[in-house]
């Protein structure tokens, strides 16, 4: 029997480690969420957990982690390399990179989540309705929905910021209005296929009406994907103010934001010669984003019950 | 050595699952023999471990599972060959599959590749068991097809599977199945996807090969009646472990072991009235990760005592009527 | 039986097609005919089973009667004992109410609860549109169905996942009952089941029937299953029915031959009624192109000139002393082969 | 076919109606208009308001919106684009003498992140879980991660300031216009725009290989004994492109709004390009038109890409 | 993963609810509400706008540390203002520096009672990162003596928010939102710098019987003694009101590659036109022997009109010729198209052509043509204002302007001569013929002056300068090649390639960097930063200052 077996192979290991924990009762049915533990154990979701949250964390208790004002000149003191003092150095006008890239990280944060939360917001309320309930306005929103897509997104975004000026409320408006695509037909889908399932039928059945239906009782099993592309969106977002204040039509440039902290880079001189000022900026903002893709590519996996591990 | 006519045997055989860290003993330990140009119906419930125990055979088990213990062998012309110590897609293996073992599924719409034409799929069988050229495996092909009784072979040798119907799908999958004649055709629930009409069509399909060819049909299924029908021998099986084996007559007359006693007395049977008395099994199938002690039915079993604890070993009553049962029925 | 037996469902040329859209402005090439001019009596108290091969339209009749699919011509009237109403044109409102006496029981046990609530969860939403407000109430209901239901009254604070495929078909069948409908559309509601199981099922739709009275409609396509639950079955194909008749009538003086064929196609759990199968040749044609004149004659093996022109419509005849419908050019010549 | 090709474009004429009338609204609504532009701020204050609406009437910016909308409409119909407010060059020219620059760096790296998308995608499904497969998720996600400038200006640093190997930026030099003069240029700009959209197909491909992987017609495949490369590719790899292709075409405008970007990076003279520009000098008639040729040809591409769809999947019938 | 929804809910509730409230931090520091002595400077508000209180005006310039600017964030680079009128023989002395004096300031701002809750908002114009830093800087001084200040980028209608004359120009209110605007000034004529503030013509400066009276006598003089007296007395005037604080002078910088030989050439003001010479520079020869010079400024949808912007495009510099040269300072030296003469007292002025002008296409320069440009010059609103301002004040513009004279009757032709008559004095009618080139009749006769751009001369223009077009590839770049018919020589560099990137562009830098740009001037410090670090590029501070100002709009608010 064993002189022809194959070479074991670490996955046959594996399973040689399973079977003796399951044959000595190690193995206990696990309490928990299966969805939470299968995220726990993917390497890379833990690993963009962490990098999130630190980060969150540092921009949220900015004040007590940063020794410097994130807005206090120091002309005398400019373009200092990175050193005890100024850890990641100083900018060109003497500002402390660190305290920079902490507070910007609040702004650029907020920019990339609230507008997630309220595209996922519009998207929502309305693919969660229209995708029941069928009919014109889904046809209308559709339509809509259509639009928004096939027209570049970037250059909508370029477009609105024209329209309605810069600042950090008209930028989460705009990302909104332009990104509510993408969530709508996807709770869209979602929906079209929950309606076809036999509790919802059933409700039907019961002449419940149509907003609590579509509401309370179907949108709740929609909300992993729903999640998923929140966060996903969240780490889009994060690029485009990113890619904006390049275009100069982001944020203001006197409010500190990963965008405007790395858009010095533009300038070949500080490119080329002072790269304290703009790769720790670039280090933390691809991080970030990659943290949080690590996130959403964990929960999509973890949510998605025919792949297992 | 066994008798001549025994094709596949297969001797406690056990293949484990290991997904998400957990391990299940789908199919724990089963012996049976397939016979030349007979038929043996495997029936049990969902989740017994009858489709494993044919892709076990097939070698065509998921990455996430192997075969931890026994023998299947294969007792072909040149001689007796272990497909449980044959590399999994080694070259060897891939010249018995399609060839001498061919295997057909439950849903021919999911099993036939969507994007290429029935023609190509059943060429493709022809191009790595024969030597057959292009035109000549087109040729054989639709030869294939209307055999399996569709009309028109040659045109519809360059339709794609959604432009059949399911009964039609079938036919192709057996054609495809059939291309090289096999030995041992292994049916996985050939039918569940079909209607009644279209089932019986199947079977007579299946019947008439077996008749022509000398093909020893293994056909999985959790009807009673489809056993009733067209099997030979029949096993049953419950959770990973065959519970009773034997011949049609044997299992269907005299049930020994109480699950297929309890099973064929829950099931309503055409033309025993409205008034007809069935008795539903109690409980309900036992999650495989958290299984009973010992015999797997004693939960359900109204027979069952603490003698139950322990594992049975096979008994056989007659030659051909074998079961796992510390209390087997009494023949009526 | 009696002769006066109470109608409490009366269908009416029902007809439901799904337009098909085609061309540069999706006109309406033609119509899905999936239902097409079904009439049907429905007693109190009685089980009715709609049988048919998938594709002839049962399920859509069984969701036109709730009106979860719209019909698309007919009447259906629903006899509440006090007043008669055309389902089809009653509007939101006034369908909630007779919603309280029509419930359906559904064939997936995977997708018939949904799984991001607790029993309770997903059964007081109807119990409150219907008129109880006070959650200890709904609790209390909802513990003596699931009792009704051979389950355990603590269960309700479960999730979907935390039950067998047989334990969520019986919370279907609980939560059909919890509103007291007279009538409850059985959709295939053991097909999905393990055989072990199915019995369970069955015996427990029966109990309940005789506990409350109930009427069902019971659409299947397992004939071994009709013949036990139910009283009269109608056999539909291609959206028409072509038998009609008392259970025991329609198996012992089949008279049409499609029900020939499908009686003999069905595998029997017996080895001492094993019988010659009757092969029926090729599939069910599509809904879209019905044949013309008999929609079975195709496939048939006694068709004859008549058959491939004329639609025979539903004559009633008696055999054994019962009504018994068929859709037949020839039934009484089948009586006797 | 032809009547659902018929029916797809008869779909975005309405489309294109709608959306031309919101972003001549949207142009309406910005403050300042192509005068205010043409004129620096110093002498503008210095103007009386009856010399600006002397040049306003000229340029005919002074006409009520919906008047200068239906007419710029009403040309459009007739094929009269309109002209640059600022040159009165002829619209069309400027678009397709913009056009064949953005054309030649998005069809470049559509080819290049198709093509390696798709193969890394494929063997890293294949060879699921192993060291391989997790470099190459590790890598895409970092591709998908970095914002694009960033590694735009990286390669300018790299490739042009330290390894002094290709030319900064641009697209033509007086005397050097053939294809291969231009290669050099169109090195760096197509490869950093494919950088991350090859990200974007190899996560797709790999999970839709992944998907097609599960399928029962693998089991089908190697049931008949064929070998693992053939059930691999010629089953699988068949399969998952199906939906990798859909996911190309749904990316296209993504695409687009990229070259916005690299051609500021690289001064490649672009649609992007010129689309800035006249965004920012309120050059109404080309931010139309412009607007108006990119939806279009995302449009219109998607809609061939549908065409293609069908070609790949037998099942897809386009009526 | 309902679990997980909740708390990803959760956390991003948390966070959207606190990031704004912790994002305080960003906001500026409270300013210390020190007690100083009350000055006696200054007076009180005029109107209800505190910027109309001149110890409010004066506060906020003795805020600001501007020689620490200079000199840490400009890299020394520029030169703090005193008042508009760059260093030089112009410029009035002993005018108040307003030199850095926070305590000053606080003094200043309690004695004006500045509320401190009041919110500046500063305009400016300006893309560039510079500009932004000094806004910045500007904010944290302004901040540190009590003053809260905002400022944006102004998008759009940059003019109008700017510039708009309220219509009641003594009492208001002001037609702008901005409180405080930011931007450059540069005067072809030095009268250019306070004609600004003439009653009706300042969006910021409410109407001043005194500034009106001392802006009459800087124009009604051509005499240079006369002008400099009233130069002078403007000048302190300006800054002793603060009507504008003007921060500093930036020098005009003009970047050459090592490769660039002017062989003697002077330098001058790169902004306008004077004597440059191009056609003796040359530049180190290609492998090919070729001399080719790579500058920017190339076309990017057609050729800007030299009436606007005289001299800022290279292209407009050696494509067309003027009438009369000057030197880097603008002087005018000698005839360059024209031998001319002004009559002494300056009403007169007569051009002789000189032999051998040739337009690019061979055709003779005749008077025709500069009775043609003047002519059509005079109906562009968009010219140069103080082009425009020359020709308005020859004698019959106005009729011909009304359209009731078919030509101007100050302008009579006579062979090879032109005599201009003025109706009234212009001190700068030399400067202007310095700076005004002429057009060919033939290509522009039926072009509409207020479109000429889209003319399609201006898709491929012919000039008489040194240079000619060669090439044009829209966006791409543009070849000139030398005019061979030129009268003063023929070029030596044998092709100029323009690509087409601007002032604070930051591919300027890439493509200097990258070694194609040979030639280009620039007032922006951080791209001359750039620009000094490079090895290959050697730089020439050129003494032509551009004076930056900060606005104060003192006019009531609406």
């Amino acid at each position: 029997m064993n002189g022809t077996k194959k070479k074991i192979t670490r996955l046959e290991k594996k399973f040689d480690r399973i079977l003796m924990r399951e044959d000595t009762g190690l193995i206990k049915k696990k309490k928990g969420s299966r969805a939470f533990r299968k995220l726990m154990s993917n390497r890379l979701a833990v690993a963009g957990i962490i990098i999130v949250s630190v980060i969150l964390l540092a921009a949220v208790f900015a004040p007590l982690i940063c020794r410097y004002d994130p807005l206090k000149l120091d002309l005398r003191n400019k373009l200092q390399k990175p050193s005890i003092v100024h850890l990641l150095g100083t900018d060109q006008l003497g500002r402390d990179i660190f305290a920079r890239i902490v507070y910007g990280g609040r702004v650029s944060i907020l920019v990339g989540m609230g507008s997630a939360l309220t595209s996922a917001v519009v998207g929502v309320a309305i693919g969660a309705y229209t995708g029941y309930k069928g009919g014109l306005l889904d046809n209308i929103m559709l339509r809509l929905s259509e639009i928004v897509m096939a027209f570049p997104q970037i250059i909508l975004v370029l477009l609105l910021v024209t329209i309605m000026g810069q600042g950090l409320r008209n930028l989460i408006i705009i990302f909104t209005l332009t990104g509510w695509g993408g969530i709508y037909r996807m709770t869209r889908a979602q929906m079209l296929s929950l309606r076809e399932e036999e509790y919802v039928q059933a409700l039907r059945a019961f002449g419940l009406n149509s907003f609590a239906i579509a509401y309370k009782h179907m949108l709740p099993n929609a909300v992993g994907p729903i999640v998923v592309n929140i966060t996903l969106s969240t780490a889009m977002f994060i690029l485009y103010e990113a890619a904006l204040s390049f275009l100069g039509l982001g944020v203001p440039l006197n409010i500190s934001t990963w965008g405007n902290i790395v858009n010095i880079a533009q300038d070949l001189r500080y490119l080329q010669f002072f790269w304290w000022l703009w790769v720790p900026g670039a280090i933390v903002i691809s991080l970030f984003v990659l943290g949080v893709n690590f996130i959403g590519d964990g929960l999509r996996d973890s949510a998605d019950p025919m792949q297992q591990g | 050595m066994k008798d001549d006519d025994v094709i596949i045997s297969v001797k406690g055989l056990e293949t484990f699952f290991y997904t998400n860290n957990r391990c299940n003993k789908a199919v724990n330990g089963v012996s049976f023999d397939i016979k030349k140009g007979k038929t043996l119906c495997v029936v049990g419930e969902s989740g017994c471990g009858k489709s494993v125990t044919a892709s076990s055979i097939m070698q065509l088990l998921p990455k996430l599972s192997r075969i931890e213990n026994g023998e299947i062998t294969y007792h072909s012309n040149e001689g007796d060959i272990r497909i449980d110590q044959l590399k999994k897609n080694g070259p060897k293996m891939r010249s018995i599959r399609g060839s001498d073992i061919s295997m057909i599924f439950q849903d021919p719409m999911t099993a036939l590749n969507p994007v290429y034409t029935i023609g190509f799929q059943i060429g493709e069988n022809l191009q790595y068991h024969t030597d057959l050229n292009r035109a000549e495996r087109k040729g054989q092909s639709i030869k294939l097809l209307k055999e399996m009784g569709i009309p028109l072979p040659e045109q519809r040798i360059n339709e794609y599977p959604h432009q059949y119907s399911g009964g039609m799908r079938q036919r192709a999958m057996i054609a495809m199945a059939m291309a090289c004649n096999p030995k041992v055709l292994i049916a996985d629930e050939p039918t569940t996807a079909l209607d009644v009409t279209i089932q019986a069509q199947i079977f007579e399909l299946m019947d008439k090969l077996k008749e022509e060819h000398d093909t020893a049909i293994m056909l999985i299924t959790h009807d009673m009646g489809v056993v009733t029908e067209l099997a030979d021998d029949v096993v049953v099986m419950y959770m990973g472990n065959i519970v009773e084996n034997g011949t049609v007559d044997d299992v269907l007359r005299k049930p020994a072991h109480p699950y297929t006693k309890a099973l064929l007395e829950s099931i309503p049977v055409l033309g025993r009235g409205k008034n007809q008395v069935i008795e539903p099994i109690k409980g309900s199938t036992p999650d495989p990760y958290n299984r009973p002690k010992g015999c797997q039915f004693a939960p359900r079993c109204p027979f069952a005592d603490s003698s139950c604890q322990v594992m049975p070993d096979e008994s056989s009553i007659s030659d051909t009527h074998s079961v796992r049962c510390l209390h087997p029925m009494e023949a009526v | 039986m009696s002769e006066a037996r109470e109608t409490i469902l009366t269908l009416k040329d029902v007809e439901t097609h799904f337009p098909i859209k085609k061309g540069v402005f999706k006109r309406t090439a033609g119509h899905v005919k999936a239902v097409d001019g079904i009439s049907l009596e429905v007693y109190r108290g009685e089980t009715l089973a709609l049988v048919g091969e998938s594709g002839c339209g049962k399920t859509t009749l069984g969701k036109s009667i709730l009106q979860l699919v719209k019909p698309t011509g007919g009447k259906i009237i629903y006899n509440d004992k006090a007043t008669e109403r055309d389902l089809c044109r009653l509007s939101q409102k006034e369908m909630m109410e007779v919603n309280r006496k029509l419930q359906i029981v559904f064939q997936d046990p995977q997708s018939s609860l949904n799984p991001a609530f607790t029993v309770f969860g997903s059964l007081q939403d109807p119990l409150k549109t219907h008129g109880i407000k006070s959650k200890a109430e709904r609790r209390k209901i909802i513990g003596d169905l699931l009792e009704s239901v051979n389950m355990r009254r603590e269960q309700m604070d479960l999730y979907p996942h935390e039950f067998s495929g047989g334990q969520r078909q019986r919370i279907g069948i609980a939560r059909a009952l919890s509103i007291e409908p007279d009538l409850i559309v059985c959709d295939e509601a053991v097909s999905a089941l393990d055989v072990s199981i199915q019995a369970q099922v069955l015996k427990l739709l029966k109990d309940i029937k005789k506990e409350r009275n109930l009427t069902y409609i019971f659409i299947t396509h397992d004939l071994s299953v009709v013949e036990y639950i139910s009283d009269r079955v109608a056999v539909m194909y291609l959206g028409k029915i072509v038998e009609l008749a008392e259970v025991e009538d329609l198996y012992a003086s089949t008279m049409h031959p499609y029900t020939k064929a499908l009686l003999s196609a069905i595998p029997v759990a017996d080895l001492d009624r094993r019988k010659k199968r009757i092969l029926l040749e090729g599939d069910v044609p599509s809904p879209v192109n019905p044949p013309s004149g008999c929609p079975f004659h195709p496939r048939c093996n006694q068709c004859q000139d008549i058959c491939k022109k004329v639609i025979p419509s539903l004559k009633k005849f008696e055999t054994n002393g019962y009504e018994h419908y068929s859709a037949c050019h020839f039934a009484e010549e089948q009586l006797s082969q | 076919m032809l009547t659902y090709t018929l029916r797809r474009l008869l779909i975005l004429i309405p489309m294109l109606l709608f959306l031309s009338f919101l972003i001549y609204l949207g142009l309406e609504l910005t403050p300042g208009d192509a005068v205010s532009y043409m004129i620096s701020p110093e002498r503008y204050a210095t103007m009386d308001p009856a010399e600006l609406e002397a040049v306003r009437e000229a340029l005919g910016l002074s006409d009520p919106f919906l008047i200068r909308y239906v007419k710029w409409l009403g040309g459009v119909i007739k094929g009269d684009f309109g002209y640059s407010l600022q040159s009165g060059v002829p619209i069309k020219d400027i678009v397709f003498d913009r056009l064949p620059a953005t054309l030649e760096l998005s069809a470049g790296a559509i080819l290049i992140s198709t093509i390696f998308g798709i193969f890394f995608g494929t063997i890293s499904a294949l060879k699921r879980g192993s060291i391989g497969d997790n470099a190459l998720t590790l890598a895409g996600m970092l591709g998908v991660s970095v914002p694009r400038f960033i590694f735009g200006l990286l390669a300018i640093l790299l490739f042009t300031f330290h390894l002094k190997w290709l030319p900064v930026g641009g697209r033509l030099r007086p005397g050097y216009e053939g294809f291969m003069d231009r290669l050099p240029h169109l090195i760096m700009p197509t490869l950093v725009l494919s950088s991350t959209l090859i990200a974007g197909v190899m996560r797709y491909s790999r999970a839709s290989m992944l998907d097609a992987m599960n399928r029962d017609f693998m089991k089908t495949a190697r049931s008949k004994g064929l070998p693992e490369w053939r059930v691999n590719f010629v089953h699988g790899l068949r399969v998952s492109l199906i939906p990798v292709i859909v996911l190309i075409a749904f990316r296209l405008p993504i695409l687009l709004g990229g070259t916005v970007i690299i051609e500021q990076v690289f001064q490649w003279p672009g649609i992007g390009n010129e689309f800035i520009g006249a965004v920012r000098s309120r050059n109404y008639p080309i931010v139309m038109m412009i607007a108006f040729f990119t939806t279009f040809a995302v449009l219109f591409v998607s809609f061939l890409i549908d065409l293609f769809t069908a070609l790949l999947d037998p099942r897809v019938k386009l009526d | 993963m309902k679990r997980i929804t909740m708390l990803l809910i959760l956390i991003g509730l948390v966070l959207l609810v606190s990031l704004p409230v912790f994002a305080g931090g960003q906001n500026e520091a409270e300013a210390p509400a020190e007690e100083t002595a009350v000055m006696e400077e200054g007076v009180g508000p005029t109107n209800s706008n505190p910027l109309s209180d001149l110890r409010v005006r004066q506060a906020i310039a003795y805020a600001i540390d501007m020689d620490t600017i200079a000199e840490t964030m400009f890299d020394g680079m520029v030169l703090p203002a005193t008042g508009r009128v760059p260093d030089g023989p112009m410029k009035a002395p002993g005018l108040n520096r307003y030199a850095y004096d926070p305590d000053k300031s606080r003094a200043l701002l309690k004695a004006a009672n500045w509320d401190p809750n009041y919110k500046l908002d500063l305009g400016y114009y300006y893309g560039d990162q510079m500009t932004v830093d000094l806004m910045t800087a500007i904010q944290a001084y302004l901040s540190d003596v009590g003053i809260k200040m905002s400022f944006r980028k102004l998008e759009g209608d940059v003019g109008a928010q700017l510039n708009s004359v309220p219509t009641d120009p003594a009492n208001g209110p002001s037609a702008v939102e901005i409180d405080l605007g930011y931007g450059g000034h540069a005067a072809l004529a030095l009268q250019e710098y306070f004609n600004v503030y003439k009653t009706g013509k300042s969006a910021q400066y409410p109407s001043d019987p005194k500034m009106d009276a001392l802006i009459d006598a800087i124009n009604a003089t051509a005499d240079p003694v006369e002008l400099k007296k009233a130069l002078f007395e403007i000048e302190k005037y300006e800054v002793d009101n603060l009507a504008a604080y003007s921060l500093y002078y930036m020098p005009m910088f003009v970047y050459e590659s090592i490769d660039l030989n002017r062989n003697g050439e002077i330098y001058g003001n790169p902004q306008y036109n004077y004597d440059w010479n191009i056609q003796n520079w040359t530049m180190k020869p290609e492998s090919n022997g070729k001399m080719v010079l790579q500058t920017n400024g190339g076309p990017i949808e057609f050729f800007q009109n030299p009436w606007e912007n005289p001299g800022i495009w290279i292209s407009n510099k050696v494509l067309y010729d003027r009438l009369i040269a000057c030197d880097g300072a603008l002087t005018p030296t000698h005839g360059q198209m024209a031998d001319y003469e002004l009559s002494s007292d300056g009403m007169t002025l007569k051009f002789t052509m000189k032999d051998g002008v040739k337009w690019h296409d061979g055709a003779a320069v005749t008077v025709d043509d500069v009775q043609f440009s003047i002519e059509k010059i005079i109906l562009a609103p968009t010219a140069h204002k103080v082009l425009l301002s020359t020709f308005n004040s020859i004698k019959g513009a106005e009729e011909f302007i009304a359209g009731t004279a078919d030509h101007i009757s100050g302008i009579n032709t006579d062979g090879n001569t032109i005599t201009i008559e003025m109706a009234k004095l212009d001190p700068n009618i030399l400067l202007t013929f310095t700076q005004f080139a002429i057009l060919p009749e033939k290509y522009l006769a039926d072009a509409d002056p207020l479109k000429m751009l889209q003319s399609p001369f201006f898709q491929h223009p012919v000039g008489s300068g040194p240079y000619k077009i060669g090439k044009v590839e829209m966006n791409d770049y543009l070849v000139m090649v030398p005019n061979e018919d030129y009268y003063d020589g023929v070029p030596k560099i044998d092709e100029i390639q323009c690509y087409p990137s601007f002032d604070s562009d930051p591919n300027v830098v890439k493509n200097a960097t990258a070694g194609i740009l040979d030639y280009g001037f620039s007032k922006n410090p951080s791209e001359v930063s750039s620009l000094r670090a490079l090895d290959n590029i050697k730089l020439e501070t050129v003494d032509v200052p551009y004076t930056r100002i900060l606005w104060f709009y003192q006019y009531p608010k609406k």
